[in-house]
């Protein structure tokens, strides 16, 4: 299992703040989200972010990994 | 602790003043460089009521971290405080403070502006506004 | 007044919440960029006991008066606030403080650093350090 | 008549931080200097202001001229 996290404009799009997705075999973060969300195209400017830290979208995710999807941050 | 995150009204003199009684650096910090970015009433042109600031808990924490490692690589700084405001917020509120302590002051305007930047760029925090018109919108731009 | 000269101790904190309070600018500043200078127990490898800081009065508050309306001439800055401490000061006790308050954050903090750097070239303070040995002598290197 | 004013380290190697000139044609803050303190040469690096003004050591001084001078400064 992996856990799922939206945060910000992106949580509001999908209407949730977590899921969480059954893989059966090496995925990436963009894989993660067309499999989590398949009538939803990842919008442009998206930030992911694979245990805590920034990933590409390219990157692999494992079993157990938190994979979180968010618009650009505006913090400070 | 160099990183706080706080979900009520901060003071931050306080904050700086209760971290610099703990540092056990009396006689040895020639230089204190503080920021501290407060709630405007205005934003790209339209005034705004409030604004609530989410954030993604473990990540801020975990990415300030690294933005302090990385600044301690750097510069020769003696310590920081970085104290960011999360939750419903007003106008002339404080958001955040980031504070530097070193011996000389171009390590600590130099770390404390490099903190302040990273944090902007790098620490997951977004910022909902509410506006005069209590439309609510998304900040997009972080100048 | 934006220049204030103190011959005793002095809080930062206290002079930066006393000026912000009388700032018509409730709302306004989104960035306060503030630089404390504190007297070390050390300088040029000696360890030092005390510190005189002579000045020329009148010169001071004109230069920095100048200086001032140097940094309003080159950033958009609300308000700014430079504080000294003259005569006889200890380790451990702020020197200087310049503050600086704008709506956003690059103004604030390179007006910040220009105001220290110009003070430190250009305002007529001297140090007379103490050091440890009772020896004294005037520093001459202004890092 | 003229206004002198020593400070730091000139002050304590003059022995005095005031003095008065009478000048009876226009003069340089360097020829104010040495008709001042005749045994005493300007030490290097001594700074000069008139009127509380940074000037160059060949400004000219009038009548009534605040003049300073003084050691580089190590304020701050």
């Amino acid at each position: 299992m992996i856990y799922l996290r939206y945060f910000a404009s992106l949580r509001e799009t999908l209407g949730h703040s977590t899921a969480e997705l059954q893989i059966f075999e090496p995925q990436t973060v963009l894989d993660v989200w067309q499999l989590a969300n398949p009538d939803v195209p990842l919008p442009e400017n998206t930030l992911a972010a694979v245990n805590m830290d920034y990933v590409p979208l390219s990157h692999p995710v494992k079993n157990c990994d938190e994979v979180a999807f968010f618009p650009p941050v505006t913090g400070g | 602790m160099n990183v706080r995150i706080c979900d009520s009204l901060f003071d931050p003199f306080e904050q700086i003043q209760l971290f610099q009684h703990q540092l056990a650096l009396q006689g040895k910090f020639g230089a204190t460089s503080i920021f501290i970015g407060t709630m405007r009433d205005f934003n790209e042109g339209d005034d705004v009521q409030a604004m609530t600031l989410e954030h993604y808990e473990g990540m801020t924490q975990k990415q300030l971290c690294k933005i302090i490692e990385a600044a301690k690589a750097q510069w020769q700084i003696l310590d920081c405080l970085i104290v960011h405001r999360v939750g419903g917020i007003l106008p002339n509120e404080p958001i955040v403070l980031v504070c530097v302590w070193s011996a000389h002051r171009a390590e600590a305007f130099e770390a404390c502006r490099y903190l302040m930047e990273e944090l902007k760029a790098n620490a997951p925090f977004w910022k909902l506004e509410k506006l005069a018109t209590s439309e609510k919108r998304w900040v997009s731009k972080n100048h």
